[in-house]
């Protein structure tokens, strides 16, 4: 078991790629569900928004749509 | 049979495909990242190093070279995308142009991440100025230049065809680059990177480096469409079909 | 004649209008208006080519302005809310400048002329960096009384202007619509116009986007 | 046709010309950051000789592309760029127009004044010819690229250092075959021929294409 | 007082993270130039390791002094700077406020990602953690100074190649003296303490002056 | 209360005015009138202090602006032809910053209510970047509702503005002189005041910059 871990000696070269590359991926991924879901609320809430002020008052300000820059 | 393929341009129409897609791309992903895995850490201990075996820093191939084509795969696929968004002026091209460019971003850095932990040990140095580690180093500029170019630009047709014109003018670029830091005289560059040929990589080695390969692959399908998704949905957030998308995802 | 159809222009995700449809013909002055950010400019823009509709088409004597590009180009006289001088260059030199690229060179008499006719007589030769707001806009306005081109598209051409500029202005559209030509301006002020036709078309309400606009397109002698 | 091409060559000296310390400013921008380098890496005369052509290259560089900030960023803020836009004739011609307009006022300056900071570095008289020629070829060429990142940042805030961005990376290979053909010129001076060969076809490349895509882009910017 | 100068900063900050890129282009810049070099000189090992101090040093020169030309020049446009000069406020303080945002910014990355792009020319570890700690100190007197270049350049045409021509020269010191550091620390860690005690006094001093002289230049260029 | 004496002011290397006097006192506006280029720019920027005057000089409460400095500051609030307002920041922040260096934090109801007396409403949290010409001076027109500022000076304001805008423009002005404040300001617009005294300033003739100006200064009920 050490053996496998201290990769003959070159344990923080191996771990460290492996470890850079699943943990960027992870973070990408983990970064793609949180702002899917920041987006359908904040959509969800926009919507929503405007649906009862368009009954009322027919006017629809669609404010802070600015979309999330990449 | 004819497919109508405008059809699958529409954003409205792509979003559920795309949707429907990811868990495959992920399922496929993981699995063979998985046994690429095992594969490389457990059933090839004899091949490491080619001919001076056991030393165990040989196994970065299997992220090095797998990242690193994805990185130049990506790049390809966004100049695609862009090209096809500025001559036919669909949308779906440009935000799957914007979708890649992050994923490919974040490839050409790992190539170079795992590129420097390999190099130290092997090369005695994290860095050189080696033809091809500069070219990568290139390519990561020129993800970098897109991004921030899109990102800088607040109206978003115009963020796309800019950001798009800048990855053409890249590509356009990257072979006299390429060529360029490759030196007229091959002489007068020593190329520390071999000019390697996958035929060269001892086969128990090949086979899970290329598993890796597929697997990362599926995982930027994956990757891209789920960011493909929320542009979608950010940018057509005032037609109807998002107003119904979003009831039944919310409710969900 | 400029003939637009079912026009659509969004900015940023607010659609502006939608299903514009109206026509400019010759001997014509077509005023714009509507409330702060009901998208005058916008619009203008779009009919310049300098923007891209969403949808729609817009078509100068039968073909899309797309097709003409630089053809169209040359019809045109567009004044937006920047004045398009430079600073560093005098008045004369501006007006050579602009005359020269719309292929219709300008001699010193002709533009001497045309500036002191706009109120600058004494400020040709200053660079116009040293010029007030309002002298700047003139030198802008100069290129008017130069300009043969059939259609003119101003945008709030009567700020910053003097008593005197106005009405210098309004008299050039005056003569710009009696000689057959046509002309589509934005202003918060009444036009007085001695002949020709006026058109008036009001965009919709800013603070609601959703509704499309109201054409209500008046023609008057 | 080639009235226009001129009008716009002329309007841009002439506006050149009216502030004569723009021009001047270029020109010491190039020789301060030459300066700067013995400062920072000391004063050896061996290594300096092999600094040279690099550090002079990338100089030339940073200089053209400061300068390209301004190329269409003064006509976009005071409108005169949309009329430019609206004047009926082919954008990319009035847009080479004003690249050469600018290569005329910030390259060329650089290839006159460059045998002076070579001397600086302690270049042998054949490296100052090779140097003079190469920076002759490439200066346009980075001029012509530029172009097409200026007019993609057009009015963008901080616009100046993201077009370093944008195209820094693109004028890798006129940097590499720039400074390559000095350094050749060291050893014997006829290995320059290929150098020269290539930089001349970047040039040509990049007079045909740029001019082009830097239109679309102008037209992309100011919708 | 510490109100206002509070709001100044957040104020930049907010403004520059709305453009979350500019922060990173700046970043990007500098490491970009730092990574031409070895495409104009060469590659060779042992040559790069004496480069890399002087060329960090004077990249980073470049990368601070690009962006400090949007340190007032954006205000100046729309207006606002105006707006501050006649908030009844003392206008040193505000542009201390500013200044302090700049580096934090663009300074502070500049630190941390030094050791990075010290890799690229091999230079061992105490030369990089003299490096970083020299930068620490240098950064801010960069953007200290520049304050003031950026206050004397304002709304001049060229206006960014004008400020790298009034500035440079007064970088030197600090160009000098953090190059050197890293240069002396090769050789003896201990030689370095003067060049410290140094760099820390020009950052004490400017961080007195810099600001009043700077909102003097303001009301300058404001009339 | 501002007193102005024996005020000289040049451009290059003209003389605009010279031997300028008049005060404005609470209660009232005084209108600055001339033609395009008479200096009515360079008076109000020499009147705030941004611009120093060749001759005379220009006493707030008996003391000289230049002595005062930071104080007199306090006491004003100028409007140019540049809005002084960030691109990049929303409305609602832009007020906020404004406020706070104004040593008078307005709390977010307040800049709220500002912003939709002015018709803003629902345009709060967008980047100003994104509005209309005349949206954006609204945004920085909304500042003159939160100024307790006594001295409100004000460059051609009701450019840009559609009739509405003017209308509460004109409001806001008067309800400034109402409660005592001071204004100053240019356009080539008449200004309607219910209450207070309106003085009028005629700046000379532009085209004959050698004349000295001609100040006809009227007082009205
Ligand atoms: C264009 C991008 C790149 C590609 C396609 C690529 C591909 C490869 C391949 C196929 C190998 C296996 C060679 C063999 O053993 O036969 C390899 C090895 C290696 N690569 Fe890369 N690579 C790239 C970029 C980089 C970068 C940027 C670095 C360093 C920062 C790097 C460092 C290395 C090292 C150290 C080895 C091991 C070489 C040896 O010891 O034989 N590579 N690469
Ligand atoms: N920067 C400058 N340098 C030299 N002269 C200037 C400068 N700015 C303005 N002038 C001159 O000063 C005079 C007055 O300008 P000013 O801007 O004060 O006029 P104004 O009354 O505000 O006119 P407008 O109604 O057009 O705004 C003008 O004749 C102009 O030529
Ligand atoms: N760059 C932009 N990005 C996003 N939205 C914009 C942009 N420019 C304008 N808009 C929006 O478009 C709408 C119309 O703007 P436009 O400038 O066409 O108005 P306008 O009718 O000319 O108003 P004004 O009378 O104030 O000049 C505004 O509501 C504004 O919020
Ligand atoms: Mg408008
Ligand atoms: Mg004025």
């Amino acid at each position: 078991m050490m053996e496998f871990f201290s990769q003959g000696g070159y344990a923080g070269y191996v771990w460290g790629a492996f470890g850079m590359t699943f943990g960027l991926l992870l973070i990408e991924v983990l970064q793609l569900r949180s702002s899917r879901k920041t987006t359908l609320t904040r959509i969800g809430r926009l919507l929503r928004l405007r649906a009862p002020r368009q009954a009322s008052t027919g006017a629809d300000p669609q404010r802070g749509t600015s979309g999330p820059t990449s | 049979m004819t497919i109508n393929w405008f059809k699958f341009a529409s954003p409205a129409a792509f979003y559920p495909i795309a949707g429907r897609l990811i868990p495959w791309f992920s399922r496929v992903a993981l699995a063979l990242v998985l046994i690429g895995l095992f594969w490389g850490f457990f059933l090839t201990a004899d091949q490491l190093g080619g001919s001076n075996p056991q030393k165990e820093y040989y196994r970065i191939i299997y992220v090095h070279v797998p990242a690193a084509w994805m990185s130049m795969w990506l790049y390809l696929v966004l100049a695609g995308w862009s090209a096809i968004g500025l001559v036919f002026n669909t949308r779906l091209s440009f935000m799957m142009a914007k979708a890649v460019a992050p994923t490919g971003a974040i490839f050409t850095f790992l190539a170079l991440w795992t590129g420097a932990l390999w190099g130290r040990p092997s090369w005695g140095t994290y860095w050189d100025w080696d033809p091809r580690l500069t070219s990568e180093l290139l390519l990561f500029f020129l993800y970098i230049g897109y991004i921030a170019l899109h990102s800088a630009i607040d109206d978003t047709r115009r963020a796309d065809r800019a950001a798009a014109l800048l990855a053409i003018v890249g590509l356009v670029m990257v072979p006299v680059i390429f060529l360029s830091i490759n030196c007229p005289d091959p002489n007068q560059c020593a190329a520390l990177h071999q000019r390697s040929d996958p035929g060269s990589i001892h086969l128990s080695i090949l086979i899970p480096m290329l598993t890796m390969t597929l697997g990362l692959w599926s995982y930027s399908f994956a990757a891209v469409f789920a960011r493909l998704r929320t542009i979608i949905l950010t940018r057509e957030s005032d037609n109807a079909w998002v107003r119904d998308v979003i009831a039944q995802e919310t409710t969900a | 004649m400029l003939d637009v159809s079912d026009l659509a222009c969004r900015r940023g995700e607010r659609l502006l209008f939608s299903g514009l449809s109206f026509q400019v013909p010759a001997e014509t002055l077509l005023h714009v208006r509507g409330r702060n950010g009901s998208g005058k400019t916008t619009l203008l823009r779009a009919l310049c080519g300098l923007l891209r509709a969403d949808a729609g088409s817009i078509r100068w004597r039968g073909e899309t302005i797309r097709d003409l590009a630089e053809d169209y180009n040359r019809d045109l006289l567009y004044f937006g809310h920047l004045n398009g001088i430079k600073a560093d260059l005098t008045g004369l030199e501006n007006l050579r400048i602009a005359s020269t690229l719309d292929q219709d060179p300008a001699d010193a008499d002709a533009i001497f002329a045309a500036l002191s006719r706009i109120g600058l007589e004494g400020f040709e030769d200053l660079p116009t960096r040293m010029l007030s707001q309002g002298q700047k806009k003139r030198v802008a306005l100069a290129r008017l009384i130069l300009s043969k081109a059939p259609l003119w598209i101003l945008d709030e051409p009567f700020t910053a202007l003097d008593v005197d500029a106005v009405d210098l202005l309004q008299q050039l559209i005056a003569e710009q619509v009696a000689r057959g030509g046509s002309v589509i301006l934005t202003t918060h002020q009444e036009v007085p116009l001695t002949s020709g036709a006026i058109q008036r078309l009001t965009l919709g309400e800013a603070s609601d986007p959703v509704s499309s606009e109201s054409t209500e397109s008046e023609t008057r002698h | 046709m080639l009235k226009v091409f001129y009008c716009v060559l002329s309007r841009d000296i002439t506006l050149a010309l009216r502030r004569r310390t723009d021009v001047l400013t270029t020109l010491f921008f190039f020789i301060i950051v030459v300066s700067l380098f013995p400062l920072g890496v000391g004063s050896e005369r061996e290594q300096l000789r092999m600094l040279g052509p690099g550090v002079v290259w990338v100089a030339a560089l940073l200089a053209s592309m400061l300068a390209l900030e301004r190329l269409f960023a003064a006509d976009y803020d005071d409108g005169t760029l949309e009329q430019l836009l609206l004047t009926g004739q082919p954008l990319a011609l009035l847009v080479l127009g004003k690249v050469v307009a600018h290569w005329l006022l910030t390259g060329l300056p650089l290839v006159l004044i460059a045998p002076l900071v070579a001397m600086q570095y302690h270049l042998s008289g054949t490296a100052i010819w090779v140097m003079m020629a190469a920076l002759a070829l490439g200066t346009p060429v980075l001029s012509l690229i530029g172009a097409i990142g200026a007019a993609l940042t057009l009015g963008l805030r901080g616009g100046g250092i993201l077009l370093s961005l944008l195209i820094l990376p693109l004028y890798v290979p006129v940097l590499v075959y720039g400074a390559g053909a000095v350094s050749v010129s060291a050893i014997e001076i006829a290995d320059t021929q290929p150098y020269f060969y290539l930089l001349s076809a970047f040039l040509m490349g990049s007079a045909l294409l740029a001019p082009l895509a830097a239109a679309a882009a102008l037209r992309i910017s100011l919708e």
